[in-house]
């Protein structure tokens, strides 16, 4: 109560006196899985907002409208399950009374906090892949990483004419992501003049893919698509596809996971794989960026983590914007504002309009790569319209 | 269709053997010590990373890896009897409820250890064999081959060594086997650590088929459930006989239906066996 | 004497194994019949049977000229047969009274409503049940320890408190499974005193299974032998002591040994 | 032993008040400090305590159930759908969420109950699985593996309960109520028979008490609890999914129960109190949390074999003896 009072009597002051610097502490919830399956992404996350907050915090704190804020990242697990994830966004909002929220990995989870976030005005950037995330009834909820509904159409019309691709196996995992995808895949691979012949649902637990593979393969597949899958899945159906000799194109249309791919499977099995790559080692920042993980965290990037490095980045731009921390409406506003972003990525936009009837959904250029001795390398450059 | 037949039957044959390894540890500790222990399936997981320590971190040969980890696995299963399960010996409800608790800091505590993130496992063979059409690759292979000789050796100490027999005295009868002077003192410890032994075992087996995080052990001790219901509590023939049996449904349901399908029907097989014969295909009826 | 319990044709297979075969004897009204028959000749199986805890292969159970085969054991209870068994023969966390209790509430019947809202027929219940506790406690000598946990009791007490537990459902025919086992041999003679004395009081008959011969001896009016799975012999105890069949079966039972 | 002073003890002894006020002493924290937050895991543990609740008068039959998650999901679903698809109000749902999982668990009862000890476990533990899997194969009435989002919130007779501070007193009358059962049925006739059934089920039936039925009665009183917690979950959180009706949440419950004590009438009240705001304690340690979680539960069933509610009467005895 008392911290809130501080602030807002620091804000008004800024503002009379036009720039006198006081300073402040400004929190970030980062709502995660830390725990369980889905902790790469979750850690990727909430890694990227603490370089972020790093960033500014060394430049002496964030300057909004005169005030120095220096940035916090609140960290809480949500286990990648809805119930703790209620919780945790009930701790953020209430307890720790933070107005944006990293996060989270997850669908189900992004669609349990909403209904809190939303009403209490919290500004959230979500990694989950639902199309029912963004609506146009959900105005604080961004996405700051594309999906396979962005990504997969460039790319398959690439694939299909390069490679000579038509008929194409995939399996996914029976949750909300693998069935969402694999509707737009199948869209994808039919307008790009391939089908997606053969197509299996499994638990997510399952390790052994060999009898799925087995009907796959029999079916007499060109192509394994591995797009919807987790990284250590998606590892072992490579591993497992080329085992049973499967001697066909491997690729994965969405879904930056390349090193963990490799990881599992070995780079023998993931020789001439092609993968989809937000990334492009030849952008400086990008590898920069890339090289500051791996030196501060010991551990391989995550490949949505610079998506959300952006993000909060994003969100820091916005808030100058709009001049206040406080008015999650006006920093929105702002937040929709921005465009031609000079991420580390590259030049960002926010689209989605049509699709899914709100502007929220990022828009940044991508890649497809082929692995070659476990590193990607890039063969084709894309943007929504279309690979080259 | 014949070939997509001969194919399944040789997936589910590799399959329930590689279950079997699971199963047989759990259906022991159970035989033995009358213990349900949810964390079998953390010590497949402790297993998988000794495997991974041995020959990424430490740069031993596999086999080395492998005696090293069921060496580590006993010594780890005796202490665990010893500071978790012992206080819970007559009363089977505790004991299993204790292992639900042990399964949470041995999967939480590989997780603060070594990360979320899968560690790589360099691939141990490559390549498949193949006789027309019909395809086994290499490390499955390797796998089935390893597991086959450890499940042989296991066997031999059961039924032709002093203790072996001892401990097949005490899943007959413990009150006998303890008046004709077996000692359950030397005999618990030894009983799960073996036990666990077989499961980290077969954790290193197939660290380099399915990888490894901390978070692997939930599938196979699911799978050993299944196995060892099926079989009968403590049964280990029965166990063999539900492995292959559960190898060979998932791979025809899966290859011939779909996925989730083998999953319904194995829990629903569990349910109806555990009804009509709670004792399992080949178990001891309860008194 | 009338047959309280007439038991015609008794036979159960497990599977290939016959533990009983065609056994039929009868329980006198009033009377303490013995039933005995060396390790294995199918002695509780006998009971289980009448008790309804297994099912018959064949044969009928008439109890009072009702038959009761095929009940279930609490509905054989309700009938005016209750048992005791060999081991864990009582509620162990309970009181020795509650346990009792237990067993007396079977004569005061409670719907659902009033065994969870309690109510005037609930604590009238109660009160009577109480009564048949404390006359059974007071029959069993177990007053002095109404208020001990039954799991604390010392062996003797707890078989007694099985005795007592039975007795409580007012039963007709009290079934003893081996109420001497493990006991001093005080403790048997004071048994048997007070065995004899609660027949009377309660006009009890007793069916018992035991293998203190001279107890069996002493308190029986009528003993049934029983040798894999078969009756031998039937008769007065002295009859039945001197019964050819019978020391046979026994010593048989002695050599193998 | 707890059981036994139903028969002679007074209905209120100096324990039980002690235990009462420190209850409703922890049920102002959230009015004392005013943090919605609070409220908000007030509410949680008003929620967990009450399906622990139904798994305690399980247990008081000597039985332990790992499908306690699947009848909660009954319930939830049964509430969601009715609410979302006919239009019931939520107040009805609440309760039909209740009857349907009584209901379920009354006809499945039978066969499982004559199963004992482990064997009841297992097949507890195969039945929440299949309930999962089945609730993901039939996505047209659970929403499949998406699960359904914008469930409406709880409103009596008109009135949305649309923040924390208003559904908070629901919430403990809703536990008041499953309290005052669990009392009814532990100081009634109906918990005698639980007790005996418990302590010695061959002697329980050979009493006269009809063990099948009474353990029948416990499962479906304890598993309509479980209906009517899922559904109040289901209503409050507002998403659902089977996912959330998985095997971990069964055995969260277990494990409130058996740290609360698995006999004790306050047992799952004590369990939900401490293990619920649990993490909220151990913020800084989020990585550690379930590894405290495993030690805490061996170390319960351990050293306090009768839970935390059994600790004061434990620590008394000691000082007695001592």
């Amino acid at each position: 109560m008392k911290r809130n009072s501080i602030l807002a009597a620091a804000s008004v002051f800024a503002l009379i006196s036009g720039g006198a610097m006081a300073q402040e502490t400004l929190k970030i919830g980062a709502l995660v899985t830390m725990s369980g399956a889905g902790a790469s992404w979750g850690n990727g996350m909430k890694r990227a907002a603490e370089m972020a907050a790093e960033d500014v915090n060394e430049t002496g704190g964030l300057d909004v409208g005169g005030t120095k804020y220096m940035v916090e990242v609140i960290a809480y697990d949500d286990s990648y399950k809805a119930n703790e994830a209620v919780t945790a966004a009930n701790r953020l909002v209430f307890e720790d009374k933070v107005k944006y929220i990293i996060g989270t990995v997850g669908s189900a989870p992004i669609l349990a906090i909403q209904p809190i976030t939303e009403e209490n005005g919290v500004i959230t950037m979500t990694l989950g892949f639902t199309a029912q995330a963004l609506t146009a009834d959900k105005p604080y909820t961004f996405r700051p990483n594309p999906t396979t509904a962005e990504v997969a159409q460039p790319q398959i019309d690439w694939i299909v004419k390069t490679q000579g691709v038509k008929t194409v196996g995939a399996l996914f995992p029976k949750d909300e992501t693998g069935e969402a995808i694999a509707k737009d895949l199948a869209g994808a691979y039919e307008k790009a003049g391939a089908t997606l012949a053969a197509t299996e649902f499994f638990e997510r637990d399952r390790v052994d893919f060999i009898p799925l593979l087995t009907r796959i393969i029999a079916q007499g597949v060109d192509a394994i698509e591995l797009d919807g899958n987790s990284p250590v899945t998606a590892g072992q159906i490579v591993q497992q596809a080329r085992d049973l000799g499967f001697e066909g194109v491997i690729l994965r249309t969405g879904g930056p996971a390349t090193q963990e791919i490799v990881n599992v499977a070995g780079e023998a099995a993931t020789e001439g794989m092609f993968v989809h790559s937000a990334f492009d080692p030849g952008v400086e920042s990008a590898k920069a960026y890339e090289d500051r993980y791996v030196a501060t965290y010991n551990e391989p990037m995550n490949g949505f983590s610079p998506f959300f490095y952006d993000g909060t980045k994003m969100l820091f731009q916005a808030m100058q914007d709009a001049g206040t921390v406080e008015d999650t409406e006006a920093v929105k506003a702002a937040l929709e504002g921005i465009s031609d972003y000079g991420g580390i990525l590259g030049t960002m936009n926010w689209t989605g309009e049509d699709r899914y009837g709100i502007a929220h959904q990022l828009d940044s250029p991508f890649y497809i790569a082929r692995v070659t001795g476990g590193q990607e390398e890039i063969v084709a450059r894309c943007t929504s319209a279309g690979c080259e | 269709m014949s070939f997509l037949i001969a194919q399944s039957l040789i997936n589910g044959v590799i399959l329930g053997t590689l279950y079997l390894l699971m199963a047989i540890g759990f259906t022991l500790a159970f035989g033995v010590m009358r213990i349900v222990n949810f964390a079998h399936g953390e010590f497949y997981m402790v297993g998988a990373f000794c495997a991974l320590i041995g020959v990424t971190w430490l740069g031993l040969p596999f086999p080395v890896t492998l005696a090293l980890t069921i060496a580590v696995a006993i010594l780890l299963g005796a202490l665990v009897e010893r500071v978790v399960f012992r206080p819970f010996r007559n009363d089977e409800l505790s004991g299993m409820i204790a292992s639900l608790g042990l399964a949470m800091i041995l999967q939480h505590g590989a997780l603060i250890l070594f990360g979320p993130d899968p560690q790589a496992f360099p691939a141990l063979v490559s390549g498949v064999f193949k006789w027309g059409a019909l395809i086994v690759p290499k490390s499955r292979a390797l796998a089935l081959g390893v597991g086959i000789v450890i499940l042989l050796i296991f066997y031999i100490f059961l039924m032709h060594t002093r203790h072996g027999r001892a401990l097949r005295a005490i899943v007959q009868d413990q009150e006998v086997a303890a008046v004709f002077g077996v000692r359950l003192e030397i005999m618990y410890p030894l009983g799960l650590g073996l036990g666990v032994a077989l499961a980290a075992v077969a954790g290193g087996l197939m660290a380099p088929l399915f990888g490894v995080s901390p978070f692997i052990g939930a599938t196979p001790l699911l799978k050993a459930f299944i196995v060892v219901i099926l079989g009968g509590l403590g049964s280990i023939p029965g166990a063999a006989l539900a492995a292959i049996l559960l190898g060979l449904i998932e791979s025809f349901t899966s290859s011939f239906v779909s996925a989730s399908a083998a999953d319904i029907v194995t829990f629903a097989l569990v349910i109806v066996v555990l009804l009509v014969r709670p004792a399992g295909l080949l178990g001891r009826a309860e008194a | 004497m009338n047959a309280l319990l007439e038991i015609s044709g008794l036979t159960k297979r497990f599977g290939g194994l016959t533990a009983l075969s065609d056994v039929s004897f009868g329980a006198s009204e009033g009377a303490i019949t013995g039933l005995i028959g060396p390790n294995g000749a199918g002695k509780t199986t006998c009971f289980n049977l009448i008790t309804g805890t297994l099912p018959a292969t064949s044969g009928t159970i008439r109890f009072r000229g009702q038959d009761i085969g095929g009940l279930s054991p609490h509905k054989v209870v309700e009938h005016g047969l209750a048992r005791t068994f060999q081991a864990a023969t009582t509620f162990p966390a309970a009181t020795v009274r509650e346990n009792i209790l237990r067993g007396a509430l079977l004569r005061h019947p409670l719907g659902l409503g009033a065994m969870v809202f309690g109510g005037a027929a609930a604590r009238d219940a109660e009160r009577k049940a109480r009564q048949t506790v404390d006359e059974v406690m007071e029959a069993l000598d177990l007053t002095e320890h109404a208020h001990r946990e039954a799991g604390t009791l010392a062996y003797g007490h707890q078989k007694r408190l099985g005795v007592a537990i039975g007795l409580a459902t007012r039963p007709g025919l009290l079934l003893l499974d081996e109420p001497a086992a493990g006991l001093n041999p005080d403790e048997v003679d004071r048994f048997a005193t007070m065995l004899k004395e609660i027949r009377t009081r309660f006009g009890l008959s007793v069916l018992i299974v035991e293998h203190h011969m001279r107890l069996i001896m002493r308190i029986c009016d009528h003993i049934v032998v029983l040798d894999h799975g078969e009756k031998i012999a039937e008769g007065a105890p002295e009859a039945v002591r001197d019964d050819p069949k019978v020391i046979e079966a026994y010593l048989g039972a002695d050599h193998a040994k | 032993m707890s059981m036994s002073a139903t028969s002679s003890a007074p209905a209120f002894q100096p324990m039980t008040v002690v235990w009462i006020a420190g209850i409703v002493l922890a049920a102002l924290i959230p009015w004392f400090t005013g943090s919605v937050f609070h409220f908000h895991i007030a509410i949680m543990v008003c929620i967990s305590a009450m399906a622990t609740g139904g798994l305690a008068v399980i247990a008081w039959v000597g039985q332990l159930s790992l499908a306690h998650a699947a009848f909660a999901g009954i319930g939830a679903y049964t509430s969601v759908l009715l609410v979302t698809r006919l239009d019931v109000p939520v107040l009805l749902g609440l309760p039909a969420g209740a009857l349907v999982a009584g209901a379920v668990a009354f006809i499945i009862g039978a066969p499982l109950l004559r199963l004992r000890g482990v064997y009841f476990v297992l097949i507890t533990f195969a039945l929440n699985e299949l309930f999962r899997l089945i609730m993901l194969d039939i996505p047209e009435f659970s929403g499949g593996s998406s699960g359904i989002a914008g469930i409406p919130k709880i409103s009596l007779f008109g009135v949305t309960l649309s923040n924390y501070q208003s559904v908070y007193p629901f919430a403990l009358f809703c536990l008041a109520l499953v309290m005052g059962l669990l009392v009814l049925i532990r100081r009634g006739q109906l918990g005698r028979r639980f007790a005996a059934v418990e302590e010695n089920l061959a002697l329980a039936e050979s009493s006269g008490i009809p063990t099948a039925k009474t353990q029948t009665i416990a499962f479906t009183i304890g598993s309509a609890i479980a209906g009517f917690s899922g559904a109040f979950l289901a209503h409050y959180v507002g998403f659902i999914s089977p996912e959330t009706f998985g095997f971990q949440l069964s055995v969260s419950y277990v494990i409130m129960l058996v740290t609360g004590g698995r006999l004790a009438l306050w047992g799952p009240l004590v369990g939900a109190l401490f293990l619920t705001p649990l993490p909220e304690f151990l913020r800084g340690a989020v990585e550690y949390q379930h590894v405290i979680y495993g030690v805490v539960l061996i170390a319960v069933l351990r050293f306090l074999p009768r839970g935390l509610a059994g600790l004061p009467r434990q620590l008394s005895r000691k000082g007695g003896r001592g």
